[in-house]
């Protein structure tokens, strides 16, 4: 096998502001090529922040970023000027959570779209607006040629996230960070755009990384699942060992906390508490103080990240023990 | 081509059609310059006060038998600027465009401007082409004073230009020294020289003159200082120094012009006591003022200039003596504990008002010196003028209180200086005896000057009731203004004479 | 588990009087059109809803973003004035000659809202939000505060650490406590729940969901739970309500609908859930589109455009509201469940 | 799209219409006479009310404004009392020569204000967006009448290098578009362009601020965009707002010249009024108003329309 | 089983609770520039307030003998005016008029503007627009333009100034007031209030005017010195306050003249018109950013 599309190692984010916060501790992945693979975590755990540090989003006067990234054989945190811009949209590109915030209110769509094409391709004018027209067919944009002229005010959520994708996908990236296409959006649209995601994704074999909230989602359209907490990621693994043997307990409650079929009639399994600030994290393992495994060593010392083949785990008291599952 | 360039203080060009507007100082930007009178003012002397001078009548007389008749000899070959001829009929013309409303070329504005200084007549008719002769209502010898207001535009200018006169504004055409060359309003006004001018004498020095309105004192000064303009109407006193340093001359002279407090003399007032008058002509330090004006004034201790030939020899003798001041002030029962309170009613600056605010706070602290509470109603100019009008009686002055206006008063002629403000007849609102002065003996006084044709008698006569109304302290004197201009050092000569006409073909490059 | 029948303190009509009857909720929101088109627009944001809610149970309200379910609640709170319809609350007519007043309805009847920040005060701390309802009403200051106490204790806040605290130092799941507490200050009989779990994450979303159950049973409170999430429906209610571009379509106890859900729209969105199950991922998306626009909706069924099913009856009738075979509490509004509509599936879906 | 135009045409109408009431009331209320313009110090009674019913000033006054704006309409505003001279045709020469001066007062202190309120907003937190803020409140706290004398000073009486007053040589009746005329525009724009270029920085300043953190520039930078081509989307995100702004900033130096064209003897609208307000002419007053306050009118209403131009968004609802 | 549900809090914020204005209190004495700006307002304040005990001299009354003297002068540490009257002190006495002309007109449009803004926004509907396109009216008027036809209309003097400056005003306070009342009435809180049966009054009070006195507030500070600068050009005009009045801006065009021969001295009414300026709107600037601080 030769080297994964992506690979981070021991990724930190902190930010220095009126309010220190260290989003990102130590977080390591890597993915192959035409993998996809789900963000899974509780909002403000650290998906986003993963998501941009990829793109180098962050302004680097108040943003401290340690470890490596590499990405398509570059050095990603060495990148600079022009190289940087090819990187962005290029190589890698981003579709936002808020397709109705990520578009630029004042020009059409097709423009947006248009007007990423000619910074990555040496096409004209012409060109560029064809090529755009056919990604907005690809996504299965109905009545294509007249949504092309639109504002994005005047396209209803799904088609803005289309539209969204589109855009993501005209420059042909390798790597398509998707953070939480879907949330925003109705049940009976989400579903299409997870599909539609996964039929581009199969037809281009381009990687994925796909950021949700929601199991269900994560579940219709990851090969592997890594579940993120207060800026790590405390579990990796396939879909379905995820989802059947979760051995993280907070990947467990996760699970069982998620209200399906099943659950009426009975009380259900909540996890007490809230999620840390990211300000002044725990000592120990920032799960434990709503952990009901959670032992002494748990309170003080952070558990590190045991990874077999693409699988890892940072718990002392798993709910499965790692070797086993192995 | 010589060009002096002038900043005047006016905010537009007064009137070009005959009768200029803004007052006694605009006679000399369009007045005496485009247009000549029948009885002319001597302007281009500086060294003692003019005199009625012939203009365009050769020579006035009033008749022996009928003395409201005068008869006027017009001067014949005249021209006027478009070349139509200057005759009898030209001057009954002009007669019936401002006093006739039913004439054709009757023309509103130049009428308001023109009939309040020309009240005496009462009928007119030509006696031949170079001869007219004016009737007065009442015998008044004092009527030809009235005439050097009274210009003559030229009839045929108003028919060419189709009976407008909004046209004739800006093509006048007089029979003067200057011709207009270009008028744009409110910021320029081109007088050419008129190489034809009938009075060689006056022939102007300057090719042409350049009126540039700014009505701002320090925008004036600057344009001065930045060489934008040669010569500029009043510098405000305080730029004086900077003027001098700078090479700029500083000229003035006396003018017939004095700022006063006019007091009202009606019952309720508190200067109806004449001790409280004179109290407070003796508490001003006049030399103080001028010095505040940086010399740019010169004290008064009457309404005329001690140079005035109807001065006079008051007994009142007007100075700064504190003391006696405050003599008089305890005599008439006022003290440190029970003030007087009076209010007055001042602008707070314009045309003639000098430096207004500083100067009426300058009294105001001196009065307070002798027990006198100064409080001010301050309006603008014209709000100033309705107040004037209305007399001290009026409700918009008694009914709030105000016993006393300060307004600068032209002193030109001996109606304009004196009668009009003391004589009984001539109580709000049929003139401006403001503070409602009622002087039997001063009444006589005035009818008798009206009859009597001998200007010198004429003059002894003014004298006594000058000398009455400074014995009487009808008002608080404080300064004559001066008038001055400064220039540029490319000024060669300007005549200043001792009035607000001034005559502008003196200006020599 | 609580077994008793519902016996409130206020209750008036007996136990089978339902809590709430509802009939022909219409409401119209006028669009700014354009000055020189005459015709005005209207969004059709509730049309002619009729339900009711019995006692001590829960209705579930679910449907696409858009369809009403918001407006629907605020027409039941009187937030809004309906254009028609009228409310039965406990066997006598709201705001109208001779019912319950409007005050002392609303003291019967809470809400609890989506965005939980949104709905408290920013400027208010925790405690003063819950008093406020109370001494609204006259309570003195010290019985509102005990009052207050009692209340963040029971939904789970530590009075004294959460009492004195803004909106905006607590977390999401904390503020919508607060929102639950605030509605309970009244002692309602009914609590409408607008989305009130939606913006919290899936974790947190579960204690607030056992807290109200728990609550339910505890007050004998009656339910009108807002939600487009099928599952929380599911898990929450006893009678759900499927509703489409502002009007029912189907109407039935939970395991009817979730079990046989009759109308193509109900089916279409229970699909639409993701399957949680890695080896049989959704193949095809059950519904194409976008939730209609309810300005000027299409005549006849208003689902014909998305609609499978769709047949020239669709477009020229509007399918009514009726039981669906002999199942008097599961009725529908499609062509399909009525025989003699004309629908070609009519037959077949009856006898199969 | 023209629907929108119409309406918003439509709506300006009435608020047109109350503004000449306004200032035609306004006038009104004002003490002293009219008359004083015209008439000498000392005319008598009887000149007075001959000139009133002249001038048809001894009317009630709603037919007087019944009358004023059915001439107002037809472009007739009257003659002015003190000159004698159509108010229109004084109204406007003097709009002419202030919208040459706001004009370009308005464009320095625009472009100034953009440029530095795009620095500032753009470093944010660095010391370029400090001495961008102090110098947009400088702008905005100095009394621009005495901002003016001490440019006079220094400029035209030390250096000598500007004119001190006037427009032009000649006057503005022959204003050419030449360095000897311009030179004349240099003080007055300079000193009218400091209160807009404070306001416009600041605006700017917020608005890119903002803009930056929007997601959609985040999408932007995103999609590879370089830093040029993520600030043309900028712009045109803060156009509509900054045009709106500067758009009642032009309002705002048309009408408020007032002192700066007292210092430079500039003749434009503020002199007039000036004059006028002081002179108590009436119709001049009444006319200049008008003028002005329709030109703030129109000028909102050009900006309202321009709006949506830029932005799709504002054109509905 | 009823589940007690208390749950451990380690999480949410550790700092202490405080109202929001003692946060925004809290967040400026931590902001060194506003503590700057504070004291010389709170010098220039104090010097206006208590100028009747502090001036060195008389401010009315002067001499000629010592007109215009230069900055430094021996008994006039900032020289004297044109009627010898010592700066010192005139400046002093007169701060009390322009702060009282920049403060009263803010104040007037604050209260009154606020009242009338939450009344449109609260009530909506016709009444809001019929409201709303009367101040549209005034609002067709540029500020400076409507500043002097009010006060020439008014005529000289203070009071109307002060009535001029606040008529101004009162359309621009409205408009904020009533655009944040219009977007706190949305707000779900508000109809949580309406729920338990709050009347419209107890509504606004609680629930409306803490949130929108904020916004107004910040705007009101910023229109200090554009109040204090309009009243000084009102003056300069000759259409405000009347001598011998010592104002700031009726100052600086009596010295104006003197500008050649005197100029620091000259310069100084009007350095403090900028100075005060300055110090409003940086310290609007200060109090904007501290109630930016929610959440
Ligand atoms: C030297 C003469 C003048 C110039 C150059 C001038 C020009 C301007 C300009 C361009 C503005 C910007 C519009 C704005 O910020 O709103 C403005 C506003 C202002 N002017 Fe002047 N105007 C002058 C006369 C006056 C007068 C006569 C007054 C007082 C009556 C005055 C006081 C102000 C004030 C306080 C503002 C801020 C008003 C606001 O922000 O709404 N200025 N002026
Ligand atoms: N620019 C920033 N400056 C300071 N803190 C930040 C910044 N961006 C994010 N954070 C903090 O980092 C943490 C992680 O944020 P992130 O947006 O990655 O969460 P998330 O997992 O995407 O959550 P959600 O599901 O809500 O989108 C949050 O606590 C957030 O407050
Ligand atoms: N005040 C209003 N004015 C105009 N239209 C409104 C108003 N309130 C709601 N609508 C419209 O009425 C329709 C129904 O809205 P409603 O909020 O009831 O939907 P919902 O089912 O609650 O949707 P969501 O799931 O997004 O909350 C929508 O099209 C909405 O745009
Ligand atoms: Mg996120
Ligand atoms: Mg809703």
């Amino acid at each position: 096998m030769n080297a994964p599309l992506v690979s981070v190692q021991d990724l930190s984010v902190q930010f220095h502001g009126h309010r220190n916060a260290s989003a990102l501790n130590r977080v390591s992945f890597e993915l192959g090529e035409g993998e996809v693979l789900g963000l899974l975590g509780e909002s403000g755990s650290g998906k986003s922040v993963t998501l941009r540090t990829l793109l180098r989003l962050y302004p680097e006067h108040n943003t401290r970023i340690s470890g490596h990234i590499r990405i398509d054989g570059k050095d990603v945190l060495a990148l600079k000027g022009h190289e940087l811009e090819l990187y962005r949209g290029g190589t890698v590109s981003m579709v936002f959570q808020e397709p109705g915030l990520a578009f630029d209110p004042v020009y059409t769509i097709g423009r947006q779209i248009t007007e990423a094409i000619r910074v990555h391709e040496a096409v004209d004018e012409n060109a560029a607006r064809l090529q755009a027209l056919q990604m907005l067919d690809r996504v299965q944009i109905p009545q294509a040629k007249q949504r092309f002229d639109t504002y994005p005010g005047e396209l209803s959520g799904g088609m803005r996230q289309r539209a969204m994708i589109a855009l993501a996908l005209a420059c042909k990236p390798k790597l398509l960070l998707a953070d939480e296409p879907t949330t925003a959006l109705d049940a009976s649209v989400q579903i299409q755009i997870l599909l539609l995601l996964r039929e581009l994704q199969k037809e281009t074999g381009m990687s994925v990384i796909f950021v949700t909230h929601d199991i269900g989602a994560a579940v219709e359209v990851a090969d592997r699942i890594a579940v993120m907490y207060a800026g790590r990621i405390v579990e990796q693994g396939p879909v379905a060992g995820i989802v059947r043997r979760p051995r993280h307990p907070y990947t467990a409650d996760l699970l069982a906390s998620s209200v399906g079929m099943e659950n009426r009639g009975k009380a259900l399994v909540a996890i007490p508490g809230s999620p840390p600030d990211l300000a002044c994290l725990p000592p120990g393992c920032s799960f434990a103080p709503r952990c009901a495994h959670a032992g002494d060593q748990c309170r003080h010392e952070v558990p590190p990240v045991i990874g077999i083949g693409n699988e890892s785990l940072a718990c002392f008291h798993p709910i499965l023990p790692f070797t086993e599952a192995a | 081509e010589t060009v002096a360039r002038y900043g005047i203080s006016m905010a537009d060009i007064p009137l070009t059609t005959g009768q200029p507007d803004r007052g006694a100082g605009a006679y000399q930007f369009t007045g005496h310059t485009l247009y000549d009178p029948l009885i002319a003012w001597e302007a281009n002397i500086s060294d003692r006060p003019g005199k009625l001078v012939p203009g365009l009548a050769t020579n006035w007389k009033v008749d022996p038998k009928d003395n409201k008749k005068w008869l006027f000899t017009l001067r014949k070959g005249v021209k006027f600027h478009d070349g139509s001829e200057f005759n009898a009929d030209a001057v009954i013309w002009n007669l019936d465009k401002v006093l006739a409303d039913k004439s054709p070329q009757f023309d509103a504005k130049q009428s308001a401007q023109v009939r309040p200084r020309i009240p005496s007549i009462a009928s007119y008719r030509k006696v031949n082409d170079y001869a007219v002769e004016i009737t007065t209502k009442e015998v008044d010898a004092l009527f030809p004073y009235q005439l050097p207001w009274f210009l003559i535009s030229s009839p045929a200018q108003w028919e060419k230009m189709g009976k407008d006169w909004s046209q004739v504004a800006m093509h006048p055409s007089g029979t003067g020294p200057f011709k207009l060359d270009k008028l744009v309003p409110r910021e320029r006004a081109d007088l050419v020289k008129n190489n034809d001018y009938w009075d060689k004498k006056r022939l102007a020095k300057t090719d042409r003159i350049v009126l540039v309105p700014i009505p701002d004192a320090m925008t004036r000064v600057n344009a001065l200082l930045n060489g934008q303009v040669d010569l500029i109407e009043t510098p405000p006193p305080d730029v004086v120094p900077q003027l001098k340093s700078a090479g700029f001359k500083l000229v003035q002279n006396v003018t017939p012009h004095v700022w006063p407090y006019h007091f009202s003399t009606l019952p309720g007032s508190p200067w109806t006591d004449i001790r409280v008058r004179k109290a407070a002509n003796l508490a001003i330090d006049r030399d103080a003022v001028v010095k505040l004006m940086n010399g740019l004034a010169t004290p008064a201790v009457g309404q005329m200039d001690v140079t005035s030939p109807w001065f006079g020899k008051p007994a009142f003798k007007i100075r700064y003596d504190l003391a006696a001041a405050r003599a008089l002030m305890a005599q008439a029962g006022y003290t440190k504990e029970h003030p007087l309170v009076a209010k007055v009613i001042i602008a707070q600056g314009g045309t003639g008002q000098m430096l207004s605010l500083p100067m009426n706070e300058f009294i105001q602290q001196s009065l307070a010196e002798i027990n006198i509470q100064v409080s001010f109603e301050v309006v603008e100019l014209e709000n100033l003028y309705l107040h004037w009008r209305s007399g001290a009686a009026a409700d918009m002055n008694a009914g709030k209180g105000i016993t006393a206006i300060n307004l600068g008063y032209v002193t030109a002629d001996p109606f304009y200086g004196i009668t009009r403000f003391v004589d009984s007849r001539y109580v709000a609102p049929n003139g401006v005896n403001w503070g409602g002065y009622n002087n039997p003996k001063v009444d006589a006084l005035v009818d008798k000057i009206r009859t009597t044709f001998n200007t010198r008698t004429q003059d002894g006569l003014l004298s006594k009731v000058h000398e009455i109304m400074v014995d009487d302290a009808l008002m608080l004197w404080v300064v004559h203004d001066v008038n001055p201009h400064a220039l540029s050092p490319k000024v060669k000569e300007f005549v200043q004479a001792q009035h607000w006409f001034q005559d502008l073909t003196t200006l020599r490059m | 588990m609580n077994t008793r029948p519902p016996t409130h303190s206020q209750d008036r009509g007996g136990p089978s009087q339902p809590l709430l009857i509802v009939r022909d909720l219409k409401k119209y929101f006028p669009v700014r059109g354009g000055l020189l088109d005459r015709k005005r627009k209207f969004v059709h944001a509730v049309d002619g809803v009729s339900f009711s809610v019995p006692k001590g149970k829960t209705l579930g309200i679910v449907g696409e973003s858009g369809c009403g379910k918001s407006t629907t609640a605020r027409l039941i709170a009187h937030l809004m004035a309906p254009d028609d319809g009228s409310m039965i609350f406990d066997g006598e007519g709201v705001a109208e000659l001779g019912g319950i007043e409007l005050k002392e309805f609303r003291r019967n009847l809470q809400m609890v809202f989506q965005d939980s920040y949104a709905s408290l005060n920013p400027r208010l701390s925790i405690a003063e939000t819950i008093a406020y309802g109370p001494r609204i009403h006259g309570v003195t200051t010290t019985e509102a505060g005990r009052l207050t106490q009692d209340l963040l204790f029971r939904v789970g806040l530590e009075p004294d650490q959460f009492g004195s605290r803004y909106p905006h130092e607590l977390s999401g799941g904390q503020r919508q406590r607060v929102n639950i507490a605030r509605a309970l200050a009244f002692d309602p009989r009914m609590v409408i729940l607008d989305e009130a779990v939606a913006a919290l994450d899936k974790s947190v979303q579960a204690q607030v969901l056992n807290l109200l159950q728990e609550l339910k049973a505890e007050r004998q409170l009656t339910y009108l739970f807002i939600s487009h999430d099928l599952h929380v429906v599911h898990y929450l209610s006893d009678h759900v309500m499927v509703m489409y571009l502002g009007e029912v379509v189907e109407t039935g106890p939970v395991e009817d609908i979730y079990g046989h859900a009759a109308h193509p729209y109900t089916r279409a969105l229970l699909s639409a859930v993701p399957s949680m199950d890695p080896d049989h991922r959704t193949e095809v998306p059950p519904l194409n589109g976008d939730p209609p626009n309810p300005i000027d909706p299409p005549d006849g069924c208003r689902f014909r455009d998305r609609c499978p099913h769709a047949h020239a009856v669709c477009a020229a009738q509007a399918p009514v509201l009726a039981a669906v075979g002999e199942n008097v509490a599961h009725s529908v509004a499609c062509h399909m469940n009525d025989r003699l509509s004309g629908h070609p599936e009519a037959k077949q879906e009856n006898h199969a | 799209m023209l629907i929108y135009i119409f309406k918003r045409v439509l709506y300006a109408i009435p608020i047109a219409l109350s503004v000449t009431v306004v200032s035609f009331i306004l006038v009104y209320l004002a003490p002293g006479d009219p008359l004083n313009a015209i008439a000498p110090a000392d005319a008598p009674a009887e000149v007075i009310q001959a000139l009133k019913s002249a001038y048809g000033l001894d009317r009630p006054v709603p037919v007087q404004y019944g009358m004023w704006l059915l001439r107002a309409v037809q472009g007739d505003l009257g003659t002015s009392i003190a000159s004698g001279r159509a108010v229109a045709g004084e109204v406007m020469s003097a709009v002419g020569n202030t919208l040459l001066l706001a004009g370009f007062a308005a464009f320095a202190g625009v472009l100034a204000g953009c440029i530095l309120g795009a620095l500032a907003g753009y470093h944010r937190g660095t010391w370029m967006d400090r001495a961008a803020t102090v110098v947009s409140v400088i702008g905005v706290s100095i009394p621009h009448y005495w901002l003016g004398l001490v440019l006079t000073i220094v400029f035209s009486i030390w250096l000598g290098w500007f004119p001190a007053m006037g427009a032009g040589p000649d006057g503005s009746g022959a204003w050419l578009w030449d360095l000897a005329h311009l030179r004349y525009l240099v003080l007055p724009a300079l000193t009218l362009s400091v209160i807009p270029m404070g306001i416009i920085t600041r605006t700017v300043r917020a608005l890119v601020a903002d803009m930056l953190e929007q997601e959609f520039v985040v999408a932007l930078r995103a999609k590879g965009l370089s830093g040029r081509a993520v600030f043309r989307h900028i712009a045109k995100n803060t156009a509509p707002t900054v045009l709106a702004v500067a758009g009642l900033q032009i309002g705002y130096l048309m009408g408020g010249s007032i002192l700066v064209e007292t210092v430079f003897a500039w003749p434009g609208t503020g002199y007039l009024l000036n004059t006028a307000i002081f002179q108590r002419d009436i119709p001049l007053l009444q006319g200049t108003l008008l003028v002005l306050c329709m030109f703030f009118v129109v000028l909102n209403l050009v900006v309202d329309i321009l709006q949506p131009l830029i932005d799709p968004r504002m054109g509905r609802g | 089983m009823p589940v007690s549900l208390v749950i451990p809090v380690h999480a949410v914020v550790a700092t202490p609770s405080r109202s929001y204005w003692a946060m925004v209190w809290h967040q400026l004495r931590r902001d060194p520039m506003a503590l700057f700006i504070s004291a010389i307002l709170l010098l220039i304040i104090l010097s206006a307030v208590f100028a009747p005990w502090l001036a060195p001299d008389d401010a009315y009354k002067g001499s000629m003998l010592h007109r215009l003297l230069p900055l430094g002068s021996e008994g006039h540490l900032l020289g004297t005016d044109e009627l010898g009257r010592d700066m010192v002190s005139r400046l002093m006495y007169g701060g009390r008029i322009s702060l009282l002309m920049g403060v009263v007109p803010v104040l007037a449009a604050f209260v009154i503007g606020t009242a009338i803004g939450l009344f449109a926004g609260y009530v909506g509907g016709t009444v809001n627009m019929a409201i709303m396109r009367v101040l549209d009216v005034f609002y067709a008027f540029p500020s400076v333009l409507l500043a002097v036809a009010i006060s020439g209309a008014l005529g000289p003097g203070m009071s109307n100034s002060l009535i001029a400056l606040s008529l101004i005003f009162i359309p621009q306070v409205v408009r904020v007031a009533e655009s944040v009342t219009t977007q706190v009435r949305k707000l779900d809180y508000i109809e949580a209030a309406r729920m338990s049966g709050a009347g419209a009054f107890s509504i606004i009070r609680v629930h409306v005017l803490g949130n929108v006195l904020g916004p107004v507030f910040v705007y009101a500070t910023g229109l200090l010195s554009v109040s204090m600068i309009l009243a000084s050009g009102l003056s300069f005009l000759g259409l405000g306050v009347k001598p011998p009045e010592p104002e700031w801006g009726l100052m600086l065009n009596t010295l104006r003249s003197a500008i050649y021969t005197n100029p620091w001295v000259a310069a100084l009414p009007g350095a403090l018109i900028f100075i005060t300026s300055i110090a409003f709107n940086l310290l609007a600037d200060s109090v904007r950013s501290a109630m930016d601080i929610r959440r």
